[in-house]
């Protein structure tokens, strides 16, 4: 094996809140190949979140070690080693959906004629060609989302950081983009670490599945999701697959709780 | 038989330029005089003919140009009695400016008080030949504004005071009378008379009215003839009377000194027309860019009062 | 809490001695003159002692301001008219009583701006220009006018301070009783609740935060316009009037005083309604 | 039908104003201004009610304007009101036409210098401490408080100090100007700057982005709504400075000084004129920062839903 | 078939923006019997929000005709005809959790004592029995959801309209719900309309699926979904079940177009 993209040792991380300390991660301990697709998948509030914000240096982790690419994810972060995707779009309302794609571009120094080449060709990417010059309120939340992912995908880092990108998509569109995703993974060999709620789409997406369960955060099972790297959209009616996601939703049963 | 009531609205602050009354008040001589006087302070923003256009006074203290101006804007003030005599008002220098005489004033910074108080000043710098519009030929005018700051902090050559409290502020500055040159307007022939007494002329045709005035103005009269012989009881008087805790007795008194300079109480406050004639024109030949009357006014005093007061 | 402390002593710490230096500098040419006048010729520390204890500075020193506040606070009984206190008394009654009236003017026109279109678009054009009136070149006026219909008293004055106070009360309460999102708008619509159970149940409490913020802007506003309605008042009593008389007979350590009472006087009225706003958000849920 | 009844709503007007200039009184005049003003409160209700855009939506707030105005004339001239205490609107309007060159003088003396200097500056300045305070956080914690306590002190109170310290003419002015915008600028750019939302700081912190950068591409633009808020609050509160220091003295020219001078000498009509300049002046200033608004923040929510 | 809850005849709805005027419903023929369960499908701007909001009378149609109940929807809005809940919670944050589902009980006048009593059942049902002294945002977003759930029924309207009321939950969770709600229709009899994202959801809870289209927004199918009354939550793993789900798949895929 390679050495580890992501090396967490015993990482632990201890919210002081007002109520008294919130054990957000416990002896989380993982390693990330260069190329692999994880996939984090557990109930609400068992820390996937954070234990991707760690990765990305947005937040602190209390105990253990974690290395990214063998240095500290400040280094990582200063480096501009890796591209998030957040939860929710978070494009700035004053800019135009380029404009918004070109961001980090800017940040990073990009000559201007480049930058506006690179972020159409990643519109495209996403399907969203034609509506360069919309602002992001004229457009639906899917497509929302779609520029964000082109957003972070225009300075082409080799780590992708995706927070539930597919959330607030309808079926037909995320089963679209889980293909499209696959494709640049598949193209690019990207290492990708990818939140998700739905099992079928982890499955589906991933080369392992780590299952989390709250109270406090830690990976309960680290299921390796072997189905190759051609994974046509029917692929998810084998029993391989179904035998896989029957797997996952065992793991995440377990760390079930109702009242969370 | 139950006291008549009277309303007095005073031009200024509580302060011995008004002692008169406040003493008249204070020994029961409009008591005595079947008069329930309600003495009102007054003010920078408060302009005695819209109180008593709003009839919120029956007689006001006020000073002759600003009584014209109201006359011509359709309050019809007429004055009934004039205790002051004399004009207090001076232009104060500092000497070391090099002023001594009214030519010395060309180029200058001067300070001065406007509110329809100005006209005296502009009377005079006409008369000199000054135009006071800014240009290098003549002076420059500031809009003095409560005090005598601008003549201690340099920003003006010249303030306009009274003889009995702003002089005394600037004295009080840190200055020797030697360190000052004065002019006072009477000696520059451009005096207009201050401090009178101003009815409604509607009111005047009402004889009750009259009589009440008379004893109104006679028991006045009284009060400054007491005030006068008595400068540092009558300073106390006052004193009791300031709301605003903020006179000082040592400048009480010696307002009340030079008050008592401008006074003529002999008359029982009969309105001599001649310096009436001396105002007026004073006032017509100021120039200035809105005059504060443009005709000789008529009617504007009366003696029916003072000669009911006998 | 505590977290603030520090950094605000600092900063006032910071703001005295800048206040020092500025005494010394203002103060230095009238020092200066007065010494020449005198042909006396002080040494360095001699003239900054002299700069920090002038009965009519240009700008007082820190310490001669709060001497002064002690001296006409603590050492007077509070009846006396020379008792800051008195004075203070004076223009917080009026203050108030506009407070009062500025609130329930400002908020019954937000209401009514609220529930009737036509009202916003006439009227609020006007109520903007009517903030661009001085109020102060008014305050004799209405003080007159008023006077004329027979009010007077502490009513004119609370009349011009509600005059300036129930801007910010109604701009911020339209604002709030707009702030209930679409959707709970729609969630009441859908159980036909009738207006009035509209204001109450959702509207009134969504501008809770708006309120608090335009009363705090409104409590300053009433200050104001207290002092401002008391200089053409006849300079009788009040922190205007003692403003006023300090001006008039050049008396900077009268003015610095009743400034400080003045700031003394609003900061504690909104510091009171902030403590207000905490308990009212204590009891719609602990979360503030 | 609405321009039916704003025709019977003008005619009316016209012909209670032209009855009362030539005596009419008593119970008929209040039977006249009942009838006019109710069918003028008609009129601006409808006027009010209907959709309109632009310079349609205009008609209702001068309806009103009007309506005010011609009531104000009839009843000050109906019921004799001396000019000392309220002049008509007819007397206003002729003293400000024959004044014009007068009160464009004043206009410049306190207008275009003593507000736009102080206005430029207290802005400025309460801008350039909000960018230092949210550098330092240290700052921003002792600021903040003291800001709502000096934000207390009175004009009235600070207006004869800074003409001790800055002089007669129009610097002393506009040194009231800065110390009253001042502090809502600094208040509400300070609240701006925060308002950036966390996910969207996380995002440039993500691409190691300067605090420059971070400045200029995410903070600056989503402050923009309060610091015109700052802007719209302080554009009024501007020229009510300028003209309350003028009371304290001044050159003989400026629009606080007017007010004065001829108040005490009763031409209330000057008065009033200059009180419709400052008015007129004060709202077309706030409304030319609200049109600046539109224009900057296109992309806010309360701008886009209109 | 009894008079129908609702019935809609050629119903088309015009909104008239700045840009010009978007046919949000176009030729919308519809009839719902009592005790079905609708649920309406489609791409994001199809207009499902759009026909909910029609039948509540929270919008005015421009063309065509509905009824609700056999009256205007006004009329049957005016009645206290049905309950609505939105596809975000809308607690208010200012009341505690049992405040909020006493919310509409208050509204509709209904004695203080009663409104306890009926507010905690409600509140039992969705298993927030211990939550009622809680505010809102001291639950987690699964919990307010089913907040929002319990304040609709406790009224106890006899037609539910739900907009994606499961949309912002995760799987195992859901399918909780799911359960929960299918109980409660099959014990009361009310009629339901549902809007969703999900296939298998649809598939899952309707009797029939009305499957939309956007552009303008119309229904291009509906699907009759005949697994009888009893489904527990293997039933989706049968042919019968894949097989409507792949029918209502392929009519959301015709027209599904990706730049939505
Ligand atoms: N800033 C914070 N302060 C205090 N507690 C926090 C903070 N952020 C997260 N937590 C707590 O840490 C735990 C993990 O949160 P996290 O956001 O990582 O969950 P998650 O797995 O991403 O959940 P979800 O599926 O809802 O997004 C939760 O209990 C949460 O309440
Ligand atoms: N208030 C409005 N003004 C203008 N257009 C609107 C408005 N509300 C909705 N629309 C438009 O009407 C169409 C239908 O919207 P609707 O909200 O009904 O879609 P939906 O099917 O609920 O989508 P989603 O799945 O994203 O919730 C969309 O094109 C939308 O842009
Ligand atoms: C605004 C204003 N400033 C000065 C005066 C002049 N004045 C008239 S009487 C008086 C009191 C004498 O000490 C003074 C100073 C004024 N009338 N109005
Ligand atoms: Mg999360
Ligand atoms: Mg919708």
């Amino acid at each position: 094996m390679a050495e580890p993209v992501i090396a967490a040792r015993d990482l632990s991380l201890v919210f002081t809140t007002r109520d008294g300390p919130v054990q957000a991660l416990s002896q989380v301990n993982l390693d990330i190949a260069p190329g692999e697709f994880i996939s984090l998948i557990g109930p609400s509030g068992c820390g996937k979140t954070t234990l991707l914000r760690v990765i990305a240096d947005l937040e602190r982790a209390t105990g253990g070690r974690i290395a990214v690419n063998g240095r500290t994810p400040e280094q990582a972060r200063l480096a501009r080693d890796y591209g998030y995707v957040f939860q929710a779009p978070a494009l700035f309302p004053w800019r135009t959906i380029l404009g918004n794609v070109m961001l980090p571009l800017e940040v990073m120094g990009i000559p201007r004629a480049e930058r506006a080449a690179r972020a159409k060709a990643q519109l495209a990417l996403v399907n969203l060609a034609g509506f360069e010059r919309k602002f992001p309120w004229q457009l639906s939340g899917g497509m929302q989302q779609r520029a964000s992912i082109a957003r972070a995908l225009a300075f082409a880092p080799k780590l992708l950081l995706m927070d539930e990108p597919f959330g607030a998509l309808d079926e037909i569109v995320r089963d679209h983009l889980n293909e499209q995703l696959l494709k640049l993974w598949a193209a690019t060999g990207k290492t990708v670490v990818f939140v998700t709620h739905s099992i079928p789409e982890a499955v589906f997406l991933s080369t392992r599945i780590v299952v989390m369960s709250p109270r406090p955060g830690r990976i309960t099972d680290i299921i390796d999701c072997d189905l190759g790297p051609d994974r046509p959209l029917e692929i998810r009616e084998t029993p391989a697959f179904l035998r896989i996601a029957q797997r996952v939703r065992e793991g995440l049963r377990a760390g079930h709780s109702y009242d969370v | 038989q139950p006291a008549e009531r009277v309303t007095l609205q005073l031009k200024w602050v509580t302060q011995a330029q008004f002692a008169g009354y406040y003493v008249a008040q204070a020994r029961g001589l409009y008591r005595a005089a079947g008069l329930d006087v309600r003495i009102n302070a007054g003010g920078p923003d408060i302009a005695p003919p819209q109180v008593i256009a709003g009839n919120r006074a029956d007689v006001v203290v006020e000073w002759m140009p600003a009584a014209l101006a109201s006359r011509e804007r359709g309050v019809p003030l007429v004055n009934i009695a004039q205790p002051f005599k004399r004009s207090g008002l001076m232009l104060t220098c500092r000497a070391e400016t090099g002023i001594r005489t009214p030519a010395d004033l060309r180029g200058r910074t001067l300070g001065v008080w406007f509110s329809g108080n100005e006209y005296p000043f502009l009377a005079w710098m006409a008369r000199l030949g000054l135009p006071t519009n800014g240009t290098p030929a003549g002076v420059r005018v500031l809009r003095q504004g409560f005090n005598v700051d601008p003549l201690l902090q340099r920003q003006a050559d010249c303030v306009s005071t009274m003889t009995y409290n702003e002089y005394w502020q600037v004295i009080d500055g840190g200055f020797t009378p030697q360190q000052l040159t004065v002019f006072r307007y009477a000696d520059q022939g451009v005096a207009t008379l201050e401090d009178g007494l101003y009815v409604l002329e509607s009111r005047l045709s009402d004889p009750a009215f009259v009589a009440r005035m008379g004893r109104f103005v006679r028991a006045s009269m009284q009060g400054w003839d007491w005030a006068r012989q008595n400068p540092d009881a009558a300073a106390g008087i006052v004193l009791d009377n300031d709301a605003s805790g903020a006179q000082t007795e040592a400048h009480q008194r010696r307002m009340m000194g030079e008050i008592a300079k401008l006074l003529d109480t002999t008359g029982g406050g009969r309105l001599d027309p001649a310096d009436y004639e001396r105002t007026v024109q004073t006032l017509l030949s100021s120039g200035g860019e809105s005059p504060v009357i443009t005709r000789a006014p008529t009617g504007a005093w009366t003696h029916a009062v003072v000669d009911a007061a006998r | 809490m505590s977290r603030a402390v520090l950094p605000v002593l600092t900063v006032c710490a910071a703001l005295v001695a800048l206040w020092y230096l500025g005494a010394v500098w203002m103060n230095w040419q009238l020092v200066a003159d007065a010494q020449a006048r005198a042909g006396a010729a002080p040494d360095l520390a001699e003239m900054v002692r002299l700069t920090l204890a002038q009965p009519r500075p240009l700008l007082p020193a820190p310490h001669q301001v709060v001497a002064e506040l002690w001296r006409s606070t603590m050492t007077l009984p509070v009846t006396s008219r020379r008792s800051l206190v008195h004075h203070a008394w004076v223009t917080l009654s009026a203050a108030l009583a506009g407070f009062g009236m500025g609130v329930a003017f400002g908020v019954a026109l937000a209401v009514a701006i609220v529930h009737i279109r036509a009202l916003e678009r006439s009227v609020m054009p006007w109520i903007v220009a009517s903030q661009a009136v001085p109020v102060l070149a008014l305050a004799p006026i209405v003080i007159v006018a008023l006077g004329a219909l027979g009010l007077e008293g502490l009513l004119p004055k609370a009349i011009i301070a509600a005059y300036l106070c129930f801007f910010p009360v109604a701009i911020g309460m339209v604002k709030g009783f707009r702030a209930p999102d679409a959707m709970a708008l729609d969630l009441m619509r859908t159980w036909s609740a009738s207006r009035g159970q509209v204001f109450w149940t959702l509207r009134l409490p969504a501008s809770l935060p708006f309120l608090f913020a335009g009363l705090k802007v409104a409590m300053a506003a009433a200050v104001v316009g207290a002092i401002v309605a008391e200089l053409p008042a006849g300079a009788q009593a009040g922190l205007g009037a003692r403003l006023l008389a300090g001006s008039y007979f050049g008396q900077t350590l009268q003015i610095w005083s009743a400034l400080a009472m003045a700031a003394l006087l609003s900061a504690t009225l909104v510091g009171l309604l902030g403590l207000a706003e905490r308990a009212v958000a204590r009891r719609m849920g602990p979360r503030a | 039908m609405t321009a039916l009844l704003a025709l019977a709503a003008t005619a009316g007007f016209a012909g209670l104003i032209a009855a009362v200039h030539a005596g009419l009184g008593g119970a008929a005049l209040w039977a006249g201004v009942a009838a006019a003003a109710g069918l003028a409160a008609w009129l601006v209700q409808r006027l009010g009610a209907a959709p309109g855009e632009g310079w349609r939506g205009l008609a209702a707030p001068l309806a009103f304007g009007a309506v005010v105005l011609a009531l104000w004339e009839v009843l000050v001239v109906g019921l004799a009101v001396p000019m000392v205490l309220l002049p008509a609107p007819s007397a206003i309007g002729a003293r400000f036409w024959l004044a014009l060159p007068l009160l464009w003088q004043d206009f410049v003396q306190t207008f275009l210098k003593a507000v736009l200097a102080g206005y430029a500056l207290g802005c400025g300045a309460g801008f350039a401490l909000a960018l230092l305070a949210d550098r330092v956080d240290f700052l921003r914690r002792g600021l903040l408080p003291l800001g709502s306590f000096v934000a207390a002190l009175p004009v009235v109170g600070i207006a004869p100090i800074l003409v001790m310290w800055f002089g007669f003419d129009w610097q002393s002015k506009a040194a009231v100007v800065v110390a009253m915008t001042f502090f809502p600028m600094l208040v509400n750019t300070v609240a701006g700057l925060a308002a950036a939302g966390a996910l969207e700081r996380d995002l440039l912190r993500s691409y190691a982005a300067s605090p420059g950068q971070a400045l200029w591409l995410l903070k600056l633009p989503a402050a923009l709504p309060f610091l015109f808020t700052a802007l719209k609050v302080n554009a009024p509160l501007a020229l009510i400075g300028a003209i309350v220091a003028e009371f304290f003295g001044s050159p003989t020219v400026g629009m606080g000084f007017r007010i004065t001078t001829e108040a005490a000498k009763l031409a209330l009509d000057l008065v009033w004129a200059e009180i419709v300049v400052a008015a007129v002046a004060g709202s077309a200033f706030y409304g030319l920062v609200a049109l600046a608004e539109r224009a900057a923040t296109f992309w806010h929510p309360s701008v886009r839903h209109g």
